[in-house]
């Protein structure tokens, strides 16, 4: 296991040594918890938001923490959710009266223990609610599984929702939105590589020379099919034609884009990506609002990345463009 | 038969010592079919509680289930802290107070920590979850109360191999083994087979000592 | 070879299309050369920056392309410095009558392709005025060689030059605190694994698994040692040895610290360096006065990281911290 | 000897082919002590120069050569373009307007590319670049000009080959090879071999056809 840490056990903590070390003007840390909230929390009035779960998926979800996006992240240990008792902290650190949002992304693990700590939240008269995201079409949807995975589009939900939050928006008004949100948004990824989670220190699987895996969640969980390598106009159809017939988008529409890095792939194929995911827009009328590439929603150092389409309105085009000024996720 | 507190410590640091035991097996079925940690989560789990319960033996029976549901929520994380710390937490809500169990208490434990699995993963059985193997032994442990504690457990930790084995022909609907659809079928589920571990170990305790 | 990418020939074309359809906001490509622009270029009367070198150090140089920081960023082949003609295009599409400053990796090939490109300017009567980076002080400075190589700091000259040039500083200024800054970076790196050529298919060089190589350039080229896996602690505790060793810097001083990834080292790895880095400038009385943890300057997939300290002054911190607006590198 | 235009061409020509012809040699020289370019770059140079003169038969030497240079410093990149390019562009400005070129006007053209060489590297004699290979052909080319074009040619050379041999022995004070410092010792230096390779086929395309 070729890795740039000390110890296996205490890679999360610490990783937010360092988190805070870097960006004391964001964020600080919850003494005892892996939990990371902005600097002035709670912020008076304010509809609170936290997101979180396990770690390994750097810049998420601390990074993300600051003005007009979270204003808590809770860090699990790597690939594991975290528990109630963390999330609990989170929440009464940041509650600024206004209530709060815990954005959740949908695993069984996630759902649960969010779950909880929301019920002792209220307990003590924390005003809470909560939304799962759920953007991965490469997980079969149904109603009688728990459907699909969380992935990069949790980010536009962090970004949508954190800016009618700062711009004053209720709990219910900054819930409705982060809903419509995870209603108009898909991803679908793929990867070249594994990654070694510190504490196991070996491939979460085993793929050939010459083969990647389609349809990859962010935990080294195996995707929906494996193929022969494909070059990267053939991959980036694979993963439009997926999102496309699982969006319902047409020609005059309005789109977010993200090409997310899992870790280990160089900016220069992203780019290579997004020339081709532009060129299929184009091709079908629908225009690009705006591009996000980089790392966003990582696997560790996992080579791959995922392609994500939001369905824009008025409404969504003006809360994506508002400002952020957090550790990982800016725009003036 | 009674349980007091002591015993109820000693059951307890008997389960994790079994689920210990088999950490790597846990691990292994988990590895097939979700995320390969399910071992280590529980032993994780079970090192902590065994260290906060230790010298509980002053308390009541409800408030040991209860600090081990509490201690499981808050260490284990991912899907079976919150599953398993309910199950415990509701258990010692059903038996609040009482510093000796009957053999009624038990079934209410029991039947406690069944639904307390099933208010928090929302699981019905045949999903391939824990809910397959406890809730037949749930209604084992029912069917056969009139017979009597031994034949009551043995009937249900009967039960709940059968449960956990037929969790191999299944296609999960929970949890992360979910999200493989068909290619989960084969394999048996991790969750079924920690509980089934965990009856197994209670009946041992009571059945061997004849406490 | 395990990328994301169609031809290895066209990987340079390929990842400019993509990159000036995710940001049309910020910038333009000169058609027919690899040559990325702002897209308001030329800024009348504002001193124009313009940078560049061999592809593959992605977000360098083109990603710093926006308000306070670069005019231009001229992109040749992967690892190759650009041709005198690219630059010159480049020069000429920025130049707003104030002038153009070069900021020049110190590499033989980029020291002379710059050059010439200068005296081609100059000869239709633009002025410009060019800076020499050479922060590496893994290779032993001498002044009858060539010196050291510019790496990482590289990108604290665009930020600050660019913040001067904003602010409607001369040539003569602009170029003055360029000159500052590289007076007081410096930098180191390492790495854990090798990276790939597109055009070439294989490793630039080959390391065992339990190896690391310290000193590396970023192109690939051989470092100055090879050792055994070290923990981060040590790895951070060897190259900041190896810098505090050149900058002169006291107790009560300020500083900026950059940790670079590669390219395929996770953000994780970078934090925990960083908290290495932040316990030892703690412990000598050094302040951190802001920090950057990303991929800055990277040397596609591989596996690995660079430390970078700047000594600050007051002009120097007001300048870091003045805001930006580029693809890569925002600020607000 | 006469050199015209087409005799030129074909004279650069016979050089491009050699080059392509040494490519993965130049590589692999450049691999040792350098980034492994040398060949490709050379190569993609010259063959860009190939396609941009073929046709320019009816243009003087001065406009020929100036054109290999300005195609090298545009398409070659890296160390090695502006410096054979500045070579070619200073040769060809020795030589400007002029349709035929005499003994007298080589040697010009050898001592401007040097001159252009080592303007452009600021590199002597001794600092393993092509300076090494190519100042001691142009000093042969003084000392033997009143032995004849074949006598002073042969005698640069060798004086060329001497000169890329003996950079074996040196450390690397310039170049991508300078980083290494004392691991650069024992590897010839590929840009004056790509030198040297260049006045070997200029001797063999003058003397073999003794025009
Ligand atoms: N909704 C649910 N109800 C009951 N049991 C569940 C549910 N979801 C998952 N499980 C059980 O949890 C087990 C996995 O636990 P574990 O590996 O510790 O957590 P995670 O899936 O978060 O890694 C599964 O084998 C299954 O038995
Ligand atoms: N300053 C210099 N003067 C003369 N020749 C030089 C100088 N620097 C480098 N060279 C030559 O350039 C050669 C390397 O060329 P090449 O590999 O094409 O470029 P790069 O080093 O940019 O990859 C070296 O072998 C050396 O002979
Ligand atoms: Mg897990
Ligand atoms: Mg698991
Ligand atoms: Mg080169
Ligand atoms: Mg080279």
């Amino acid at each position: 296991m070729k890795k740039i840490i000390n110890n296996p056990e205490y890679v999360v903590e610490e990783m937010l040594e360092g988190m805070v070390r870097a960006f004391p003007q964001y964020v600080r840390k919850l003494e005892g918890y892996n939990v990371i909230v902005r600097a002035d929390a709670p912020v008076k009035g304010k509809v609170a938001l936290v997101s979180g779960g396990g770690s390994g998926h750097e810049p998420s979800h601390a990074g993300y923490v600051g003005k007009g996006m979270l204003d808590a992240g809770v860090a699990g240990a790597v690939f594991t959710s975290p528990t109630p008792d963390q999330i609990f902290e989170a929440i009464k650190a940041v509650d600024g009266g206004a209530g709060v949002l815990l954005v959740i992304k949908n695993y069984t693990g996630d759902v649960m223990n969010f779950e909880m700590a929301a019920d002792m939240a209220r307990a003590e008269g924390i005003e809470v609610e909560s939304v799962i995201v759920n953007d991965d079409v490469a997980v079969e949807n149904s109603t009688y599984t728990v459907g699909r995975r969380g992935i990069a589009g949790t980010v536009f939900v962090h970004k949508i929702a954190g800016a009618k939050a700062q711009a004053g928006g209720t709990l219910e008004e900054v819930k409705a939105v982060a809903e419509k949100v995870i209603k108009n948004v898909r991803s679908m990824g793929m990867a070249l590589t594994p990654c070694i989670v510190p504490a196991a220190g070996k491939p979460t699987f085993t793929i050939g020379d010459d083969e990647m895996e389609i349809g990859m969640g962010i935990h080294g969980e195996p995707g929906t099919m494996r193929t022969k390598l494909m070059k990267a106009d053939e991959v980036v159809d694979h993963l439009m034609s997926k999102i496309l017939a699982d969006l319902p988008l047409e020609s005059g529409d309005e789109v977010a884009v993200m090409i997310n890095g899992l870790g280990g792939t160089p900016l220069m194929e992203l780019f290579i990506m997004n020339k081709k995911v532009g060129q299929i827009l184009d091709g079908k009328g629908i225009k690009v609002f705006r591009t996000y590439v980089g790392e966003f929603m990582t696997s560790l150092e996992m080579a791959g990345a995922s392609v994500t389409l939001l369905k824009l309105d008025d409404e969504l085009k003006s809360l994506l463009s508002a400002p952020a000024d957090t550790p990982a996720f800016k725009q003036l | 038969m009674a349980v007091d507190s002591i015993k109820l410590i000693d059951i307890i640091k008997a389960i994790a010592d079994k689920i210990n035991e088999k950490r790597e097996y846990l691990t292994q079925l988990d590895s097939a079919i979700g995320d390969a940690d399910h071992g280590i989560n529980m032993s994780k789990g079970f090192k902590a509680v065994v260290e906060k319960i230790t010298n509980m033996g002053d308390k009541d029976c409800g408030t040991i289930l209860k600090t081990v549901g509490m201690t499981l929520v808050s260490t284990v994380g991912g899907a079976s802290g919150p599953l398993y710390g309910t199950a415990f937490m509701k258990a010692g809500q059903a038996v609040a107070g009482k510093v000796n169990l009957d053999f009624n208490d038990l079934i209410s434990v029991c039947e406690a920590a069944l639904e307390g699995i099933k208010y928090r993963g929302k699981a019905e059985k045949g999903e391939k979850t824990i809910v397959d193997a406890l809730e037949p032994a749930v209604e084992a442990l029912r069917k056969h109360r009139s017979e009597g504690l031994k034949t009551a457990l043995q009937e249900a930790v009967k039960a709940a191999k059968k449960g956990m084995e037929y969790t191999k022909n299944i296609i999960a609907k929970k949890g992360r083994a979910s999200y493989l659809g068909e290619r989960s079928l084969g394999h048996q589920d991790p969750g079924a087979t920690s509980c089934y571990i965990m009856l197994e170990t209670l009946a041992d305790q009571l059945l061997d000592k004849k406490s």
